[in-house]
Formats: C-alpha cells, structure tokens, sequence
C-alpha cells in the first residue's frame, strides 16, 4: 500500500507538475487584477512545443541534443529519490538526500554545457550565472539537509521529512523547521529560476539566467526542457512541503492528499512572492543566498548544542 | 743568564713597539732581523750551562735565515717594488701604538694562567711571546702593504719561536729543521709573489687586491 | 713502503721539473698518479706496519684520506693531461678579455706531484710536527698551481691564500706547542718532542694537562681549520677555488681540504683519548654550524658557479665537522661523506672546468642549456649538483643521513634542524643556478667585445656564438664519469670492506659507531 | 611476489636499453614497451594479492650492503591497492605516451625519457612496497628525481625551467621532514618498518612531520605551489601519472606512517579535515581562475587531494573517537577517491595532452569547437569533467558519497564535538561540488563547445588511435565503477579495514565497525539501481525525442543571437568573463589580477577584461620569503670584502672568542 501511494506521488508528480507554473500565475495575475492566463497554460505550451519540428544551429553538437533529455532524465529519477511529507520516497535509502542533490546538480551540468555549445554570448553569460547562483545555493541545501538529519537522526530524505515529528512549528523542532524552510525557499527561488532572484518571464534582458540559457532551444526540445523545469519546481516544493507539512497519519492517502495540497500551497506561496518582491540586483543575490546558508547553520547549531 | 734574558724580553717589546710606531719599510724589515737576532741567543742563553753543538747550530740556522736571509730578501723585493717607501697603516700610528700597549697588557693576563701551567724560566717570556704574536697579526690586519703583512708573519713566527723557547720546547732536529726550512720557503714563495704582484700591478699595494670578492 | 708512497710522486716531480716538453711532463704525471694509486691499493690489502719509531704511520683514518686523495689525483690527472693538451700560449681573459699566458707545464706538473707528495704525507704522518710541516709543505705546492694562469686575479688569489693559509699555519705551530707543553707536564722538567707522536700521545692521553691540551686544540682547530675552510676562516677559499685552473680547484677541495681536516681529526682524537671528547665535539659542531651558515648565505644569489662550488666545499667541511662532532653514526657518516665529498666535488670542478672552456665565462647566468650544448658534461653536471646537495640515490645522501641520525640520536634536536635549514637552503640556492645553467636554451656566452676574445675562441676551436652540439673529448669526461659511478655506486652498495675501513676510521678519530 | 619484482626489473631493465637505443625511433617503442610490460605484471601481481586476502601477501628480505638498510619490500593490502592505481595508470599513460612522442622521434632523446618515465613507475611501485626506512627514502627520492627530469622534458620552453626548479626544490625540502620522521620512528636502532615506532610524547610530532613531508608531494595547501607549475609543464602522459598517481604516494605516505603511529590524537583528524578543506575549496577556485588547461588540471589536484584528506581527517577523527562507522565511511570514500582521482585525471591530462598536441595551444581563450573536430577525445573528456565534478552515475559521485555518508552518519548521531568536523567535511566537500561543477562546465564548454576560436582550433585533428584508446579505457571505467560501486567497494574492503585496524579499530566480522561497511554494502547497490535507472530512462528520454522528431522538418541553422544575426567565434562567451562572477564573489580568497577596460560612452570603443590568477602563496608567501632571505645574505655579503687584513682579523677574532669562551682566560 505504502508503496503504490509512493508511486502514485510519482506519477501525481509528473502530470501535475507543469500545473504548478499555472498555479503561480494565476495567484501573480490576481494579485496584478488581472484574468491572467488559463490555469493548463503550461500544458498546452509543451504540447505546442511538442508539436514542432526543430532547428539546431550548426555551431551545437550532440551534447546541446543530449542536454534536455539529461536533463529530464535527471530530474525524473531525482523524483524517486523524493518522499512528500509522510510519503516515502519509491527508492529510499541511507544517503539517497545526496544522490538528490548531486543528480540535481546533473541537471544543471548538462543544461550549462547545452548552453555553451551553442556559443553565444547570451547563453555563455546565463550559464556563467547559473553555475554561480546555484553554487552558492550548495550551502544552505546541504546544511538545512545536515540539520534535519541531526533532528531526526537518519540518512534518508524519506526519513528526514517522513518518519518524524516536527511537532507543528513549537519548541526547538518548530524553530529548526522554520529556519531550514526559509533558508528552502531561498534555495527553491534560486534553484527554479524565480523572482527575486531571475525572472522566468522574460528572455532578452542580460539579467537573465535560466531562460537565457535555453534561447536556443526549440520544438521538442524546449518542450522538454520546459517540463523538467516544472518536474524540479515540483521537486523543491514537494520538499519544502513535506518538511513544514503537518499531515502525519496513519493512512497513507490521506499523507499524499495533504502533501499534494501542500505542494501547492508552496506555489502559491512562491506566486504571492513573485507578486510583491522585485527582482534583487545580480550583486545582492549572493547576499541572499548567504544568508540563506547562515539559517540553515543556525538550524545546525540549534540541533547539535 | 737570567737577567739577560729579561733584558732581551725587554728589547723584543721595544722591537715590537717600534715596529708599531715607524712609518717607513726599511725600519720594519731592520726591527725583524733585529728582533730574530735577540732570538737566537735566547735558547743559548736559556741553557748556556749545557750548550750543545746541536744547540749552537740550530741557533746559527735559524739567525742566519731569519736575521739575515729572510730581511735581504725583503729588502729587494721591497727595492723592487719601488712605490713608497711608507707603510701605510690602516690606523693611525699613534693608535697602533696605544693598541699595541693594550695588547701587551692582554699578553700578560693571558700569561697568568699559562705560566702557573709551564715552567718559566723568565717571568717575561710568556707575555712577550703573545705579545709579538699579537703584533704580528696587528701589523697585518692594519698596514695595507702586502710586503708589510709578510714582515707581520714573520713578526708572528718570531713570537711562536719565543714561545717554543719559553717551553723549551726542543724539537728533534727533523721538525725544527723542516719548520724553518717551511718558514722559509713560506716567504721566499710571497717574496716570489710579491714579485709578481709587482709586475702585475703598478705598485704594491693591497688595497688593489680586492678585486675579488662577494 | 709507506716511504714510496710520498717518494715516488716527489721523484717524479723532481723529474718532471727538469723535462723541456710538455708531452713527456704529462706522461710523467699520468704514470706517477697510476703508480701512487697502485701503492695506496696495495697498502690497502697489505696495510702497512708504522716505520720511523711512528714518524710514519698509516691507521685506517689515514688510509680513507690517503685512498681518496690517491683516487681523486688520479681522476685529475687523466683530466689534466687533457687540459694541458689543449693549452694555448694565450689565452683571452674570461672576466676581461685581456690576454695572459700560462706558467711552464712541466712546473705545473711537477708542482701538481709535488702537491700529492705532500697531502700524501699527510695522510701517513705519525707525528703531529711532521703533520704540520706536511701542511704547510702542500700550501707551498699548491701556491703556483693558483697561479697557472698568470694574471693579476689568479696572483691575488694565490697571496690570499698563502698569506690567510700561513698565518693559519702558524697559529697551529703554537697549538703544536702547546701540546708538547701538555705532553710534558707530568713527566720531567724538560719537553721531549717525541711526545708528538700521535701513538704516544693516545697512550699518554691521560696524563696530559688538560688546561693546555684544550688551549691547544682551540689553536690547532682554528688554525688547521683555516687550511680546511671552516668559518669564519674560510676566506681564502672561493677566491683561490675560482681562479685557480678546474683541475687545482677540485684537488685543493676534493683533497686539500680534507688533509686538514684529518690533522683536525687526529688532534680530536687524542681529546677524545684524554677523555676531554665532549669539548673538541663541542667546538667541531659549533665551527661546523657556523660553516654550514655562512655557505648557506653566501650561496644565496651566487652568480659565480666556481665561487658557488668553493662554498658548496666550505658547507661539505662543516658538514664534516659536525659529524666527527656529533659521533656516533655520524661520525661513521663523516669518514664516508668526505669520500663522497672528494668525489663528488671533484667531479663538479672538473666539469665546470668543461663548462668554462666552453661558455669562456664563470658567470652563470650568462649560461644556458649545458644539456643542448655539452652531451655528457651538461647531464652530468646536473647529475654532480644533485650528488654535492644529498640526494638519493647518491652516496652523499647515505652519508648526510647518518649525520642526521647521529645528531638526533644523541637528541641534539636544535642542531639536526639547524643542519637541514643550512641544507635546504643551499639545496634551493645552488639548485637555481644549475638548473637554469643546465637546462632552457643554449645560448651560452656572450661573446664579449674584445677582438681577443674571439681569437682565443677560434683557437680553441670552440664556438660559443653558435650554440650546437660540442663533441666532447674523452679526456675531459672520462674522469667526471667515473667519479660519478664511485659517487653513485656508493649510495646504492657499500662494499662491506668499505664499509669496515670506515667503520674502523671513525673509530681511529674517537667517535664509537 | 616474483612477478611484482619481475615487473620492477623489466621496468629498470627496460629503461636502461631506452637509453642505450638513444635517440632511435626504437627507444620509444622499447620504453613504451617495457613499461607497459613492466606496468602489467605488477598490475597483476598486486591485483593478485588484493583479491587473494591475507595468504597473498609476500614478504622478501634481501640484505643491502647499506648501514641501516636492506632490500626489504614486502605487499599487503594498503601497498597492493596504491600498487593497482599506479600500474594501472602508468600503463595506459605509457601506450599513450608512446605515440604522443612520435612526432619527437629522431629529434629529442626519447630513450632518457623513457628511462626517467620507467624510472618513475618503478620507484612509485617500490615507495608503495618499500618496508626498509631507507629504501623507502630512496624510493621516494627517485621518484621525485625521474618525475623532475621528465618535467624538463621541454626545458626550452619558457618558465619549465622555474617550474623545475620549484618541483625540485619542494619535493626534496618535502624529504627533509621525512627523513627526520623515520629517524625519530627508527631511534631504536633500526628503519626497518616493522620496527619503526614513535618514541614517547613523540607521536604528535611524527604526524605533523608526515603531515609536511607527504602533503608537500601530495600537494596540500599550503605546500602546493610546486604542482601548478611542474605538472603542465610535463609532458601530458607523464602529467596523467604525476597528478594521477604519482601524489598519491604522499597519501600512501600519510597513511602508512599513521597506521604505524596506532590510534591517532583527535586533533589530527582536525588537522587533516582543516587541511582538506583549504585544499579542496581553495584548490578548485585557483583552477576555476586558470586559463591554461593543464594548469587548471593541477589545481583540480589539489582540489582532489583535498577531497581524499577529508576522508582521512574523518576517518582519524573516527578512530581517534571510537566511532568506527564513520572512520570506515572515511576511509573507504578516501581511498576509493584515491583510485578514482587517479582514473579521471589522467583521463582529462591526457585530454588535454591530445588538445595541446591538436591545436598546438593549452589556453582556453584560444580554444573552442574541438568536439566535432575531435570527437573521442571531447566525448571522453565530457566523463572525466562530469566524474570529477562528482555527478552521478559515475565513479566520482560515489567515493564522495563515501565521505559524505560518514560525516552525515556522525551528523545523525550527534556524536559529541567530532560532529562540527563532520560539518565541515560536508560544508566544504558541498562548496567543492559546486564550484568544481562550474569549473569543468567552464573547461569542457569553452574548449570543447562553441565555435573556434582561433584558427589553430579551428585546424585541429583527432589524435591517433593509440592515443585516443587509453582514454577510452579509462572513460569507461569511468562509467563501469559508477554503476558497480557495490563491487569495487567490495574489493577495496580489506584495505579500508587494514587501515582501520591498525588505527586501533575492531575489525572483526561482528564489531562496530562493519556498520559503516555494512552500510556501503546497504547503499551502493542503490546508487547502481538509481544510476542504472538514470541511464534507462535518458535512454527513454532519447527515444521520445526521436519519436516525436520523427518525419518533422530538423534543419540547421544559426546561433540564434537575438536578432543579431552574423554571431562570430569571437563574440563567444570566455572563459575569463564566464569565471568572473564566481571570483569576485570570492575575491578575498584568490589574488586575481583584473585589467578592465569597460565599454565607455555611446559608441564604445573596444573593452576587454583579463584576468591573471597568481597563486597568493606563492605571491604572498613564498616569493616574500625568498625575497628576503636574498635581501639578507646580500647584506651579509659584505662580510666578504675582499681585504686580507679583514679576513685575518676574523681568524683572530674566531681564536680570541674561542680562547676566551673556552678556556675564560
């Protein structure tokens, strides 16, 4: 039982995920008093994308076809990795949180090189901020993972979120919880290309980074890239989610009922930011991202004093 | 013989101390053979009531060459030389002098300790001897000629002599023979040397011997 | 037997004197090297009995000097007679381009002979006097072998040497002195010189008086150490080591220094006798350290790579200091670094001879690429610099090793440090020279703007404006080769009697292995 | 035992006839030949004794004419592991080197190369199975010594000869401390290892003289500056052994004096995790900040060794504190990183060897476009960049896991203060992934991607077959050691716990310590499963993509440059701007000089940024210090004026302080 519900968190997952980017635009145009955009927007999006023929330039190779496929592919099994809350993950194993994060970080080793084989300026400047936000990103996820692991005492991400009880935001679990999911948020802003720290609306400012990254990209190829972005978007939320979730039952359902919603909620949260935040200067972002990684430390000391 | 010997310790200091206080060569070159001749009666005054043949021809070798040999060498090879006749010292005569009476005093502190060690036959021998020794590396640390350091080895061989007399250190035959026969040769070969250097340069003088250096 | 040893090569310099052609001195010399070497392998196995009531005496400290220098003039004798064979009249100066001429070759021979007739008396002198005079006889024939190139540099190099080295001479005359004085002191009023027997000393050594046995050590260790290039008496050596041909410097260090190192070593062991070993060691590690310093700073930036080797020989000297000072394995480590050293030096000497006749200039920079230029000389003076600074796998490593580990043994902790900071910091000095001479682009010599320069080049037949391949005579390396195999030879096998010579040697000195 | 010997003697042998055949085309096949011979039998023979357990090991005693030595060489598991990795690579660089050194053929004296180059393999192979002090020390000496003269091999190009220089005089300054060591461990009389042992209160001092005799040639911060010097600056198969395998002997070091020094003192694990940390973190930012490929190859290993000592440090932090799951974790990522290091560094030097050898230049601004020019060499290099970023499936993932488990499992533990060591392992080994993802995006992308930028790029070839095989080899251990990890753990398990029992860990079959094994044994086949599932499922994701392309219009095109249509290869991004950002953020840490020439005005003229990373030890360490020690004997100097009478005065003075010191006359 508990393992089907796993599954079906995966595949849950998998054909909601391009829902959440609808999601937060739906809370950005309400916010804005506008209609906004239909709610399966990014679905119809990639299945136009899907639709398309290609054009490549003739300075990429292979590795800019291998890129989205790597891509998704990394992302996906990242998926497995990933319990919702009280949902275990479908594979969970002692140190599976690592193989999560550097399968992740596969993800944006083969996006940054897609970019550079391309060999325009634009994308060789996304990819050069990419590799530094994300870098300094490292820290705070690692340190917050450190500090759940130290509280709940085991190596799985399953059990990190899972088995224990964070007791609902009170005492030293609730303070632990809140640090390491603000220091989360800062990481899933950074990590999915949000505001404040990029803005996924736009393509042709030089302050982009994600987006410029895949100028090039066209077709089937977009499309793909288009849906890993929203699967990992899905991944940080559903971890955010599962560690400030309070559904904690018996019934295996019910978990992944309350996590999904969850996950949501984390959208909206991230579309009410996007909604009241500007975007920082390129320069503050590491700021932020630094103090990100100093939450997270605090939460380390807080459990290991 | 006993006085006599003080009387010579006497003129060797005085030696020493003009030796100091001149400023021409020739009277440097003079005062060393003067000062080897006091030397070589020295041994035979020490032990005039066992004079041996051996002794009296160890005497007459060692003034010969160093009171008439070794001079005249020095003496033409200065001639040769040309250039001045002046010893051109470092420091100041005057102050050579004074330090040459520091040294003396030096001479005899140090000689306390050694002669309650040896037996002395003369309570001035010992200090003489360090003293001449210590003129001699005085005369060539502070004069400039590189004729003049040759006279202050020899002043220096003249003290270590001393010394050996004042020990009665008697050396069989070989040793004390192959010694002068060394000292000697020692000088012949800077005398040569200085020859060359004659040659080589426009007058004597050290100072354009320094050309090698760190 | 021990008599022919210094006769045969006086004999032959006697006769080299009187020959009028050069061809005939060289024949001398390369027969009466041969000779001295197959009388010292003899005296090896045989080992001979002490003639002249201990006058002349050979223990085994005396035979590893006598060996090495016997090796050693060997080597430089085939090199010489390379060297002279290829002596032109004139010769352009490499500092100033003037043109001077060389002495006679039949007195440089005969000199050379002369010079190996007297450290070889040295080494199998019994008596202390006989040892000074042998000294100072080898000052007296290695004076006009500084002076071969007649010029006023060389002639400045000699007077320092002879004056520094006579006033150091002296001073051990009166430590001789004082010596007899402490021989005499129990025994009757009057001082009898045989005391100074070293045979008699050693058995006596108990009754000595000790205040004026250590006066006279002082005395013979400053004085003896002014001859073996201990600081702060070590002036004279680079200048005398840089002018003087390659082939005197590497005797004068390969062999000279050592000479007066093993008077050093038999007065310390009449000390070490005396049960006075503790000061005598003391003294030896200090005059070692200070050696060791002052080489270090002075070959901080030394462009002169001959003035660089006569430091490299003042550091080796204290290094062997320090080891006959700290006994134990070191002292086992000093009898076979100063075979390594003579080695070792030597070769480097007789090299750099090879590099200077080619580049025609001591100063380093000026010179690059050995490796490119000179086939055999260029390997093999990287090879020499690697020996010279103690690097496995080469003898020197053996030997500095168990002077380390005598020194820590005997928890001197500050010393052994002191030792590796003075090597470490010579290893990186000296390595920067070589390495930059021997490697990079050939483009030795600059050939200076004197018209003579370049007539004395085409003389020698030697280019260095064209920097190509020059094929070497077998002369000129045979003997640098061969002292690099004993060197490496030695840091890879020790033959056991090799092994127990030195073994017995260190403990002739007083040092218990 | 007979072949591990037989295999050093055809190594030795082999280089002696290289040298006699001088400057013939044969030396290089002979010297190739026999060190891949050589390689091949210890390979064998060392494998043979890893996987034959207790009863393969040999011992062999051979008396050495030599004071304190003897011939004595001896395998057991630590050795017989050190061994693989250096046969291994050794080999593969030797076929490589073979044909990289053609073109010199006739021209250059490949016979001393090749001497040097066997000379080098079997002295690495006999420091790892040395068990006499002194030939261990010799060993190592010639080690250093080969590896120097192979750094000279191009002594005319500019700055090799400094580079050798500086190789030189660290290693043998590096020895000094070892040769203290083993005299202070061997102060019982004899050097024999089975005798070595740390007198009382000694053993401190024994770790830290390890810790700088072997750092120095492992090449940890802040002993490192020789590396980024001497290794680009030696020919590229012989940089693959160097960086490869060759400072994994200062590991080796390490670890044998630490198991022959028994349980270790807390702060050594401090120590080493400090260590680690520097090396790691600062050394992937110095190559983050390289231009030249091989020169941020180097950096890369001191990055690498960084990452190994961090194992240690928990490993010794483990042992010293009874936590031996951790120790083991510690040990085993440290050790399996040693192997992996050595498979995916000489895999990218001699990557970079077949670039410099193609395109005739290392610097990366020149470079560019090489992977459709060279399609191996850039395929093979992509593994190696992804391995040593870390990244799954591969090998470097799951040696970094290793540690990463260990100091997780401490973390979850809470055990005491050892746990803000496991902090900062984590921390730094994070800041490590990170930055050397981005460093190897930067090198694979902008030499291999992209357009050429130069003509030279632009005109280069694929290496030949043998050139390009080895590199295939290696990439595809690469990827076979990510996807088996639960094997190759499994064979480096009696090491790890050699290791750990010597550090005076139970390492019996029910003791704590096979927790951590246990654990390895638990997770590694998960990483197999997910790496596998990954592979399946790009497989998958390939497939879509084909399917959904299938019979749609694919046409080629160009860069789309946002409406800039003409874009050329030098408007491409550089590797200086696409380091920059990263570097400024941690400027403080890396001297970088910067020449800006901002774009001014409305019609800006040309604008250029250069940068030139310095290494600051080296800048602001080392050079001062040479500087000064020049400035003083200089000043010294002048003691030597060249005045007799100065000269004589010092000879009184030495006899006047003596006489007066001595005697108190």
């Amino acid at each position: 039982m508990a393992t089907a519900v796993s599954i079906l968190h995966v595949v849950l997952a998998l054909v909601l995920a391009p829902l959440l980017l609808g999601v937060i635009n739906r809370v950005k145009a309400k916010f804005a008093g506008r209609r906004g955009q239909p709610l399966l927007q990014a679905y119809y999006d990639i299945a136009k994308l899907l639709r398309k023929g290609a054009v490549y330039s003739r300075t990429t190779t292979w590795v800019f076809r291998l890129g989205p496929i790597v891509s998704l592919a990394a992302v996906v099994a990242s998926l497995l990795l990933l319990p919702l809350g009280a949902v275990v993950a479908v594979v969970a194993f002692p140190g599976d949180l690592l193989l999560w994060v550097y399968l992740l970080g596969l993800m944006r080793f083969v996006t940054v090189l897609a970019a550079l084989d391309t060999g325009s300026a634009f994308e060789g400047m996304g990819a050069s901020r990419e590799v530094q936000f994300s870098l300094l990103a490292e820290p705070a996820l690692l340190l917050g993972l450190v500090a759940l692991a130290a509280w709940s005492g085991g190596l799985s991400l399953s059990q990190l979120t899972g088995t224990h009880s964070t007791g609902w935001l009170t005492g030293t679990a609730g303070a632990i919880t809140l640090l390491v999911s603000a220091s989360w948020l800062a990481v899933l802003l950074t990590e999915n290309a949000r505001i404040p720290v990029d803005d996924p609306n736009t393509h042709l400012e030089l302050t982009m980074i994600h987006e410029v990254m895949v100028l090039d990209h066209g077709g089937v190829d977009l499309g793909l890239i288009q849906y890993a972005a929203a699967v990992k978007l899905w991944v940080f939320a559903a971890l955010l989610a599962g560690v400030l979730l309070p559904v904690r039952t018996a019934w295996p359902l019910v978990n992944l009922a309350g996590g999904v919603a969850g996950v949501l909620a984390v959208a909206m949260g991230v579309g009410v930011i996007e909604s009241t935040m500007a975007r920082l200067r390129l320069l503050r972002v590491p700021q932020m991202l630094v103090a990100a990684a100093v939450l997270a430390a605090l939460a380390v000391v807080l459990v290991l004093r | 013989m006993e006085p006599w010997l003080d009387v010579i310790a006497v003129l060797l200091i005085l030696a020493n101390l003009r030796l100091l206080g001149t400023s021409r060569l020739s009277v440097c070159i003079q005062t060393v053979a003067a000062q080897a001749l006091l030397l070589g009666a020295v041994p035979l005054l020490m032990h005039a009531d066992e004079l041996s043949a051996r002794l009296i021809a160890i005497a007459a070798v060692y003034t010969v060459i160093k009171a008439i040999v070794l001079p005249w060498l020095l003496r033409r090879a200065a001639r040769e030389l040309g250039g001045t006749r002046e010893v051109e010292p470092f420091i100041g005569l005057t102050l050579s002098l004074l330090v040459g009476m520091g040294l003396f005093g030096v001479s005899l502190f140090l000689a306390g300790p050694l002669k309650r060690a040896g037996q002395g036959h003369s309570g001035l021998l010992i200090p003489v001897a360090l003293f001449t020794i210590m003129v001699g590396l005085l005369v060539i640390i502070s004069r400039k000629k590189a004729i003049t350091q040759v006279v202050g080895y020899l002043v220096m061989e003249n003290g270590i002599y001393v010394f050996g007399v004042a020990f009665a250190v008697q050396e069989p035959l070989l040793v004390e023979m192959g010694v002068l026969l060394d000292v000697l040769a020692a000088v012949f070969v800077m005398g040569l040397t200085i020859y060359h250097i004659s040659r080589e340069f426009d007058h004597i003088d050290t100072d354009r011997l320094s050309t090698l250096k760190d | 037997m021990i008599a022919a040893l210094v006769l045969v090569p006086t004999l032959a310099a006697l006769v080299s004197f009187a020959l009028r052609r050069p061809w005939a001195a060289r024949a001398v010399l390369l027969a009466a090297a041969i000779a001295h070497t197959g009388l010292t392998a003899w005296a090896c196995v045989v080992g001979p009995a002490p003639s002249m009531e201990g006058w002349l005496a050979l223990d085994a400290t005396g035979l590893v000097f006598l060996s090495l220098i016997s090796v050693l003039f060997l080597a430089c004798a085939v090199y010489t007679v390379g060297y002279l064979r290829h002596q032109v009249s004139q010769m352009a100066d490499t500092q100033e381009g003037f043109l001077f001429s060389h002495g006679r070759q039949a007195t440089f021979v005969g000199c050379l002979l002369l010079f190996l007739a007297a450290m070889t008396l040295v080494t199998v002198a019994g008596h202390l006097g006989l040892i000074w005079v042998a000294i100072e006889a080898t000052t007296l024939a290695s004076a006009p072998l500084i002076y071969f190139h007649r010029h006023h540099r060389s002639l400045e190099a000699t007077w320092k040497y002879l004056l520094i080295c006579s006033v150091g001479i002296a001073v051990a005359m009166l430590g001789n002195f004082f010596l007899a004085v402490a021989a005499a002191r129990g025994d009757s009023a009057q001082v009898h010189t045989s005391h100074l027997t070293l045979s008699s000393l050693l058995n006596s050594a108990g009754q000595l008086d000790k205040t004026w046995l250590k006066a006279a050590f002082i005395l013979l260790l400053v004085g003896y150490g002014t001859k073996m290039g201990l600081a702060p008496m070590h002036t004279w050596l680079p200048d005398a080591h840089s002018e003087a041909p390659s082939v005197v410097s590497a005797l004068l260090s390969g062999a000279l220094l050592n000479c007066a190192l093993l008077a050093i070593l038999r007065v310390h062991s009449v000390l070490v006798a005396a049960g006075e070993g503790a000061f005598s060691s003391q003294l030896l590690v200090i005059l070692g350290l200070t050696s060791l310093a002052v080489a270090a700073v002075f070959m901080v930036g030394q462009m002169d790579f001959k003035r660089m080797l006569a430091y490299s020989s003042v550091e080796h000297m204290g290094i062997l200091a320090l080891g006959v000072g700290i006994g134990g394995a070191a002292g086992y480590g000093a009898m076979l670094h100063a075979v390594n050293h003579s080695m070792a030096k030597g070769m480097l000497f007789l090299l750099a001879g090879n590099v200077l006749a080619a580049c025609r200039t001591k100063h380093s920079p000026q010179i690059t690429g050995l490796v490119s230029l000179l086939p055999v000389t260029g390997p093999l003076w990287l090879v020499g610099f690697l020996a010279i600074a103690g690097s496995p796998p080469f003898g020197t490593f053996m030997s500095e090793f168990m002077i380390l580990r005598g020194a820590l043994d005997s928890g001197r902790g500050w010393v052994a440090a002191f030792y590796l900071v003075a090597l470490g910091v010579i290893f990186v000095a000296m390595g920067r020279v070589v390495l930059a001479m021997t490697y990079g682009r050939a483009g030795a010599a600059t050939p200076s703007e004197s018209e003579a320069v370049s007539v004395a080049i085409a003389l020698s037949a030697e280019a260095p404006t064209a920097p190509k391949r020059i094929r070497e005579q077998l002369w000129s390396i045979a003997s640098p080769l061969a002292l690099a195999a004993c060197v490496l030879m030695l840091g890879l096998w020790q033959p056991p009697p090799l092994q127990n010579l030195l073994r017995a040697a260190a403990q002739a000195v007083g040092v218990r292995p | 035992m007979s072949l591990y010997v037989a295999g050093l003697i055809v190594l030795l042998v082999g280089g002696a006839a290289a040298l006699v055949a001088g400057r013939r085309p044969l030396a290089n096949t002979l010297g190739a030949l026999t060190a891949v011979a050589g390689g091949l039998l210890t390979l064998v023979s060392s494998a043979a004794t890893l996987a034959g357990g207790a009863g393969a090991q040999w011992d062999l005693m051979r008396p050495w004419a030599m004071p304190g030595g003897s011939l004595h060489l001896g395998m057991d598991e630590l050795s017989a592991f050190f061994a693989i990795c250096i046969s291994l690579i050794s080999v593969l660089a030797a076929i490589y080197g073979r044909t990289y050194l053609a073109d010199q053929q006739g021209r250059r004296h490949l016979g001393a190369s090749w001497l040097f180059y066997n000379v080098l393999l079997a002295s690495m192979l006999g420091v790892v199975a040395s068990r006499n002090a002194l030939l261990f020390l010799v060993a190592w000496e010639l080690m250093s010594l080969s590896s120097f003269l192979l750094v000279m091999f191009d002594d005319k190009q500019p700055g090799v000869v400094s580079a050798g220089w500086t190789y030189l005089v660290a290693a043998h300054l590096g020895t000094a401390f070892l040769l203290v060591l083993f005299l202070l461990l061997g102060s019982s009389g004899s050097l024999e290892f089975s005798d070595l042992a740390a007198g009382p209160n000694l053993a401190g001092v024994c770790f830290v003289l390890a810790l700088i005799g072997f750092g120095t040639k492992a090449g940890l911060v802040p002993l490192h500056v020789w590396l980024p010097e001497a290794h680009p600056a030696a020919p590229s198969h012989v940089s693959a052994v160097m960086s490869g395998v060759m400072i994994k002997t200062g590991i080796y070091g390490l670890l044998r004096i630490l198991m022959l020094l028994g349980t270790p003192a807390i702060w050594w694990g401090y120590v080493l995790i400090g260590l680690g940390a520097i090396s790691g973190v600062l050394g992937v930012l110095f190559a983050l900040a390289q231009h030249d490929l091989k020169r941020l190859l180097a950096y890369h290993s001191v990055e690498n060794i960084g990452i190994i000592v961090l194992g240690l440090g928990l490993g010794v932090l483990g042992a010293a504190t009874n936590q031996p799951a951790m120790a083991v974790l510690g040990f085993a990522g440290g050790l399996l990183h040693v192997f992996n290091h050595a498979i995916f560094k000489s895999l990218l030097f001699l990557g970079a060897g077949s670039v410099a050898h193609a395109a005739g230049t290392r610097d990366l601004e020149s470079l560019g476009g090489l992977l459709k020019r060279m399609p191996t060499t850039g395929a093979t290099f992509l593994i190696g960049s992804a391995a040593i970023a870390g990244l799954p499936p591969l090998n470097g993932f799951v040696s970094e896991l290793l540690i990463y488990l260990g100091a997780f499992g401490s973390a979850a533990a809470r055990a005491g203060v050892t746990v803000y060591g496991a902090v900062a392992v984590i921390l730094a080994l994070g800041l490590i992934g990170g930055l050397a993802l981005a460093c190897f995006a930067k090198a694979f992308g902008i030499v291999f991607l992209g357009e050429p930028r130069t003509a030279a790029a632009a005109g280069a070839h694929e290496s030949p077959a043998a050139m390009r095989w080895p590199m295939v080899v290696l990439a595809g251990l690469c990827i076979a050691i990510g996807l088996g990890c639960p094997l190759v753990a499994e064979a480096l398990r009696p090491t790890v716990y050699a290791v750990a029992g010597a550090l005076g860990l139970s390492v019996e079959s029910d003791s704590p310590a096979n927790e951590g094994m246990a654990l390895v044994r638990r997770v590694l086949p998960y990483i197999s499963l997910v790496a596998g599932a990954l592979l399946v499922m790009i497989g998958g994701a390939g497939l879509l993509r084909w399917r959904l392309l299938r019979g749609r219009a694919v046409e080629p095109g160009l860069t789309w440059d946002c409406g800039y249509a003409a874009p050329t290869p030098r408007m491409q991004y550089t590797a200086s701007s696409f380091a920059d950002p990263i570097l400024k953020v941690f400027r403080r840490l890396i001297r970088q000089q910067r020449q800006v020439h901002p774009p001014e005005g409305l019609l800006p003229a040309e604008a250029s940024l250069h940068t030139h990373a310095q290494d600051p030890f080296t800048e602001g360490g080392y050079r001062p210090a040479f500087l000064a020690v020049m400035w003083l004997s200089g000043q010294v100097r002048r003691l030597q004026g060249g005045r007799n009478q100065v000269y004589v005065l010092y000879i009184a003075l030495a006899l006047l302080v003596l006489l007066v010191w001595k005697l108190g006359l």
